[in-house]
């Protein structure tokens, strides 16, 4: 039999627990071609690719690699198989430099002792194929976010693997990134090789992908040619109902400012160098800019987490200084956090627990009339947050790691809509969820500017922010290079002015 | 070893006659249980106790007194207090103490009053009202300080004979001394004891250093590496607390050959050897043997309800006043090494 | 079906594994001496177990925000060295303060006070300047046990501080006993406290924010936990109880010296490792911190009880040890 | 200009806050007492440092790799007891052995192995059954200890083991002379160790592996890094280590005895942690360990040098060690 497929997994299942989260699944990939995986939150794409991987033990099913029936016991043999992966969470050693985390596992060695000019010229070599610039010496906890997840796919392919798993690999990349990354991909799908994509970008599916699988709840719903579905009748396979829209429509009516940012500059090498921006009442901000452009800076230097060295921050006209994140929710701020595993998420804790614990610290909060927490009350609170973000969970008991990686991104959204804040600061909030939760908390967004609440919203999707934002904010180098309003967003515009301060 | 032919000058008691209870005994139970006797001693780490357990230990195995269970309190007095729960609760006929911190003998003497069982300490001494306020309890061992002074005795007589040598020739004595452990009551009275006797002798003294190295002879050894590094030739003795501690300022002595006299106390059988040889001053010897059998012979007599002193062999006295039997210390130099070596030789 | 319940018992049996170790282990001491199945027993470990676990409860939050406290056992020290230096019986021949007659909650507060001062300074080292808990409370122990031999020594003369008033040393000896169990103050004091511990846990901001801190700290900042007041308060909290327990465990050995409370710390610490708190952080309970000090007294208790000789007890103390984590960690890998 | 350069200075001397603290200390140290200033010093403190920083060398890794080790200590002791009670002098009073004369390394070797042996099994606990290093080393510890006082006690009669053989102690006692400055075999030792593992830390697979381990362990896994094999080799690696030094502390002291090497844990890993080793894991060198060898001897030695009383030793000790850390601490905290 000549390999048809490249891989094929058949039958699998897999329970966690109560949760089936693989229901008979079956899955092929061909040999040069990308084959899109999608499905909504929790669906079990990721644990389709931990079982391949060799992370998750399966309950049944078989798994062919060409024609060899394989089972991976480990990553390492996974590895040894051919087969790499982009994981969905950033897992990297922070404290070691990029070329270490690259070549983690498999360092060439020269006479026993690892051989570092192979490893740093082999590490350049692929980041200029990928047409990146970054340094392989630099250490991991420095480097921005985009360009961590950058590096993670520099790992994956540096493995010249038969297949490559990538786990959203584009949810921190802004769009020229994206690119980068397909034309990669393409290169890759060029050598016979093939490379199973998980994405909630479907317009990104419709770009690269060859073949498509959607899941729902655990199992296979179709596989087929991508070419035969258009994305809106992708999304409703995916989420089991129609979806006419992608966005809300938008109808909330800006008012007047209430937050004024003047010559914002932080303290430090890598800070904000120059920020300036209004906010209006009920108004939804956009910001975009490349990666590296230290909007992630910024909104933690307006949320307290940075100092400030200079500039001023006007609420309401009134001069106010953010010192901590507690000062910063007592002037009615919120911010949704970029990277979750570093600082949202509690991984090790109960869903409960994560969804109220910016709440408890709310003087009053939950409090019976022992002046003690009530249990009652906040299980109340939490399954609003369930409820209202529609996460998938067998319950509020369980760890907060047990969940999908979207799933978890909506808990810790929840936990900040608890607290009913005035400013909403939102850092790439909608990485890693499925379109029909997008819908969701784009709604969401919308009716709080309704209720007249302000929102600054960073995305690396600029059709999230035309999509929502009243009016963008540019930033690049760590400066605010212009401000569109909706009426004059154009892509050209943006990255023109994402480009200027290089 | 050598301990299978020595005790017999001492008879075990309970053989000789069963008498103990009043009512008609049972006839045919015969091989009479041997008294369960509980024993907590305040550290395993320590080298001289080491030697009166093992004196305790062996005295018992070559008569076949009693059943011994050795417990090490790990110089902790609440662990200590709770091997002795652990003993009554089990229902031993006797404890032999040798307490971490004395003043919880009294809630030591409490425990056992209460439980009617006799309890007898060993190498510290309690305050003499504990001793006082229960018959079944006695002290073996001697008073602190007396240690002390014997060995500043040695130290004077040998500087007024000249065999200390003054090796700055300023008519001073120079002296470092190396101490156990900060606040351990020994250490304290060791050192006072030193003094006593110096200022009583009217000779002319002065102490460079002093530094605590917790009966340890590793860090004995790194202390006296610093003062001979600084004093190389002004020391005139260096005096331990023990001789533990000596065999590490001994041992530096001869790695830097700067020849400096040590004394130290215990006359363990490590340093007998180099006391022969003149490599090392001189000891003071408190006879663990004695304390063993004393401690032994005591017990025994307590569980079987007679008098203390009933076959006393020992040549010990005691002091009614502190209800307390005293070895009396002796200064050992090379002459008189022999009686160091009979006191240790059924303690190992 | 059949097989379906085996499993269910196996499944049962791991995640109970702490406490069926606990009574296997009991099942062995009394096949080997039947004497110890008593209510005496019971009632001598309760009693031994009450200032152990009081330790326990402190040095366990902070393990839970991600630290470690080697300074407990020399905080013990010094406050069990304070108050018995306050409480001795005015007729007491060696007696540090003649004539004074403190209430007896002074001395202890006093302890207290300056046990939780010494725990605050610590944690304004660890939460404000960032010093590793590791260091910070090594050299913590070491000022403490320096500060203490200086007290002790100018004070009691290096001496033992005997002679402690009964209305002090009761509340550690004495009791009631209820159904032929004799139950000591101190077991109850430590009960209270445990009880107080578990409502801080579970039931107040300032618990949740201790998970927090420990499961995450970068996160529990961004949410808005004000960590390094959190943390101070938990510090404050474990100095109050080591204050508390150290005054009571001299009274409970009826005198105190300043080698009293030597290494309790790694006595408290595995005692909470032992009931399942994590050196990690975020994870422990009350129940398990509880549970691991009656482990580790059971052993201590045991086998002096079975009579095994003292080197041996080092051994099994040890194997016992290791035995009771490693089932624990069997559970731990089997839920996740 | 002007402001820029004295801002130049103080990133300096943040950024080596370390060496300038060494240098402060030793500036103090030789205003209070000016004979400090000698070779003489020079060599005995890298006389004393040697076997701890052997000691400390092999802990380190472990720290690293996100463990503890409360083990060293013991492990030391019993190195230094077997190997000193197969060393001994064949006309020594007490030998234990007679008639034994083995070469010089045997004994060593057998130490080294029973040490590596020991740390392996508390490997194959950390790797493979999960149980957290603290235990499993605290266990380890105490059984460690048993058996020692059981060999101790049995073979040497709990009698301290002298009369070690010249061909022994030379190694750790005598040295040759450089411009005046003695240097002994074991420094020339220790400073092997020290490239060694050095060499194993940066420049193989083992040493990036455990970083990675200690950094973020599940990427470890995932970049298929045999976790639990390059534990194990590291802790026997650690195992070896404690041997090594623990046979030659034998020798440097003259004898050994069942206490040797008691809290020896605490020095190694504080000064690992004074050189900047994190007790979180995946963060530390080799130069950081050994000027935190240095630092702590300095601290023995000095304080004893300019003949500060026991007790404040103890305060002085630990504000020293906390001094260094806070300023280390606050290079770690500046923004750059
Ligand atoms: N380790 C685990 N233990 C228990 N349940 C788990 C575990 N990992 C995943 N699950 C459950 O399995 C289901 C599938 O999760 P999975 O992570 O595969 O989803 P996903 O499709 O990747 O979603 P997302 O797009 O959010 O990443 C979810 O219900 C999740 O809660
Ligand atoms: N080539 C580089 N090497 C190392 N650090 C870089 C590089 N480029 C940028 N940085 C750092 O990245 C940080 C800015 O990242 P930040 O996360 O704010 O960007 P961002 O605009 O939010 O991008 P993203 O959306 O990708 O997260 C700054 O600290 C900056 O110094
Ligand atoms: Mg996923
Ligand atoms: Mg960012």
């Amino acid at each position: 039999m000549t390999s048809e497929y490249l891989l094929r997994m058949e039958h699998i299942c897999k329970s966690f627990g109560v949760v089936k989260a693989l229901d008979d699944v079956t899955f092929t990939v061909r040999p040069g071609t990308v084959h899109a995986l999608v499905g909504e939150n929790g669906a079990g794409k990721s644990t389709l690719m931990n079982v391949l991987f060799g992370i998750h033990q399966r309950d049944s099913g078989e798994i062919w690699l060409k024609d060899k029936t394989v089972c991976c016991a480990n990553p390492h043999d996974a590895l040894m198989h051919g087969i790499s992966m982009v994981h969905q969470e950033l897992d990297q050693v922070s404290e070691r430099t990029v070329m270490e985390n690259i070549w983690l596992g498999r360092y060439p060695a020269r006479l026993m002792l690892v051989d570092h000019k192979k490893m740093y010229h082999d590490t350049k070599k692929i980041f200029e194929s990928m047409g990146v610039d970054i340094d392989p010496k630099a250490t991991v906890k420095n480097l921005p976010v985009s360009y961590r997840q950058m590096a993670e796919i520099a790992k994956a392919i540096s493995y010249n693997s038969d297949i490559i798993v990538m786990d959203e690999p584009t949810s921190s990349l802004t769009e020229k990134e994206v690119d980068k990354l397909m034309q990669l991909m393409n290169i890759i799908r060029g050598q016979g090789r093939g490379i199973i994509f998980i994405t909630h970008k479907l317009d990104e599916v419709k770009r690269i992908a060859d073949d498509i699988t959607i899941m729902r709840d655990g199992k296979r719903i179709w596989t087929g040619d991508v070419k035969e579905y258009d994305i809106n009748q992708i999304v409703s396979l995916m989420v089991g109902r129609e979806m006419d829209n992608l966005y809300p429509p938008k109808d909330n009516v800006p008012e007047e400012t209430v937050l004024e940012v003047r010559n914002l500059k932080g303290m430090g090498k890598n800070a904000v160098k120059d920020v300036s921006f209004k906010l209006r009442k009920g108004e939804i901000l956009g910001i975009a800019g490349l990666l590296g452009s230290r909007r992630t800076e910024l909104v933690e230097t307006i949320f307290g987490l940075r100092p400030i060295e200079s500039g001023e921050i006007l609420l309401n006209g009134k001069p106010i200084v953010n010192k901590s994140p507690q000062q910063a929710i007592k002037n009615g701020f919120a911010l949704v956090t970029e990277e979750r595993k570093f600082n949202g998420n509690f991984p090790g804790m109960s869903v409960l627990f994560n969804a109220l614990i910016t709440k408890f610290n709310r003087r009053g909060a939950y409090r019976n009339n022992l002046n003690l927490l009530s249990s009652k009350k906040m299980a109340k609170d939490a399954q609003w947050v369930i409820d209202t973000l529609r996460v998938k969970t067998p319950g509020s008991a369980i760890k907060m790691s047990k969940l999908s990686g979207g799933n978890q991104q909506k808990v810790i959204i929840g936990r900040w809509l608890l607290l009913n804040p005035d400013i909403l600061l939102l850092d790439d909030p909608t990485r890693g969820i499925d379109v029909g939760a997008k819908y969701e908390i784009y709604q969401f967004i919308i009716n709080l500017a309704k209720q007249g609440k302000s929102i600054i919203m960073i995305s690396s999707d600029m059709s999230e922010l035309f999509g929502v934002a009243d009016r963008v904010m540019v930033m690049s180098n760590g400066y605010e290079t212009g401000c569109l309003d909706r009426s004059e967003l154009n892509q050209e515009t943006i990255f023109k002015l994402s480009a200027q301060r290089l | 070893t050598q301990t299978a032919q020595q005790p017999s000058e001492s008879a075990p008691p309970e053989q000789e006659q069963p008498q103990k209870s009043e009512e008609p005994a049972p006839v045919e139970e015969e091989p009479a249980e041997l008294p369960s006797i509980g024993m907590t001693v305040y550290s395993y780490a320590n080298t001289y106790t080491s030697y009166i357990r093992k004196g305790i230990q062996n005295y018992i195995a070559a008569g076949n007194l009693a059943e011994i269970q050795v417990a090490d309190a790990e110089n902790d007095a609440a662990k200590q207090i709770e091997q002795i729960d652990t003993y009554i609760a089990q229902g031993v006929d006797a404890l032999i103490v040798m307490p971490v911190d004395t003043a919880a003998a009294s809630t030591m003497v409490d425990k056992a009053k209460a439980a009617g069982i006799p309890i007898i300490f060993v190498n510290k001494r309690p305050s003499v009202d504990v001793l006082k306020s229960y018959d079944k309890t006695i002290f073996v061992g001697l008073p602190l300080v007396v240690s002390g002074e014997m060995q500043g005795q040695m130290v004077v007589d040998h500087w007024n004979s000249g065999k200390i040598a003054d090796r700055n020739g300023d008519g001073v004595l120079q002296f470092c001394t190396v101490t156990g452990d900060l606040g351990h009551p020994d250490a304290e009275a060791r050192v006072v004891g030193n003094r006593n006797v110096f200022d009583a002798s009217g000779i002319k003294y002065e102490e460079l250093d002093r530094q605590v190295a917790s009966w340890d002879t590793t860090k004995a050894k790194d202390v006296s590496e610093i003062w001979l590094g600084k004093w190389p030739n002004d020391l005139d003795i260096i005096i331990s607390n023990n001789d533990a501690m000596a065999l590490g300022v001994l041992e530096t002595i001869k790695q830097t050959g700067i020849d400096v006299p040590v004394v130290g106390i215990n006359c363990l059988p490590q340093v007998h050897d180099m006391i022969r040889s003149g490599e090392y001053f001189g000891s003071v010897l408190s006879d663990p043997w004695k304390q063993a059998k004393a401690a032994v012979d005591l017990t025994l007599n307590a569980i079987n309800g007679k008098d203390w002193f009933d076959g006393n062999e020992w040549e010990v006295e005691y002091n009614a006043e502190e209800n307390s039997i005293r070895i009396t210390d002796i200064m050992i130099t090379a002459e008189n090494l022999h009686l160091a070596e009979e006191a240790y030789k059924n303690c190992t | 079906m059949q097989k379906f319940s085996a499993k269910t018992v196996y499944r049962f049996a791991v995640h109970n594994s702490i406490y069926i170790f606990l009574f296997l282990m009991l099942v062995v001491i009394v096949i080997m001496d039947p004497s110890f199945l008593s209510l005496t027993t019971l009632g001598i470990i309760m009693g031994q177990s009450a200032s152990k676990l009081i330790f326990a409860l402190g040095v366990a939050g902070l393990i839970i925000m991600g630290g470690v406290d080697l300074s407990v056992g020399r905080q013990v020290g010094l406050a069990a060295v304070l108050s018995a230096s306050l409480l001795q019986a005015p007729d007491y021949f060696n007696v540090i303060f003649p004539g004074l007659n403190l209430p007896l909650l002074v001395p202890v507060a006093l302890a207290m006070t300056v046990t939780a001062l010494i725990s605050f300074v610590q944690g304004i080292m660890v939460s404000k300047i960032k010093v590793p808990p590791f260091i910070s409370s090594l050299g913590t122990s070491l000022i403490v046990y320096g500060v203490c031999c200086i007290y002790y020594d100018k004070f009691a003369g290096s001496a033992p501080i005997g002679g402690l008033r009964e209305d002090f040393t009761a509340v550690s000896q004495q009791g009631f006993t209820v159904l032929g169990l004799k139950i000591s103050y101190l077991f109850i004091i430590a009960m209270f406290c445990a009880f107080l511990v578990w409502v801080i846990w579970n039931k107040t901001t300032l618990g949740k924010n201790m998970f927090a801190i420990g499961g995450n700290v970068n996160s529990a900042k961004v949410s808005g936990v004000n960590v390094s007041k959190n943390m101070l308060i938990m510090y404050i909290l474990a100095g109050l109880l080591y204050g508390l327990g150290g005054a009571f465990e001299g009274a409970r050995t009826g005198s105190a010296s300043n080698v009293l409370g030597q290494s309790y710390e790694l006595d408290a610490m595995a005692a909470c490792v032992v009931g399942g708190v994590s050196m990690k952080g975020g994870v422990g309970t009350i129940a398990g911190v509880i549970i691991g000090v009656i482990i580790l007294q059971v052993i201590n208790y045991g086998l002096v009880f079975v009579r095994v000789s003292a080197d041996v007890q080092y051994i099994a103390k040890g194997a016992i040890i290791l035995l009771a984590v490693m089932a624990d960690a069997k559970k731990r890998s089997m839920i996740d």
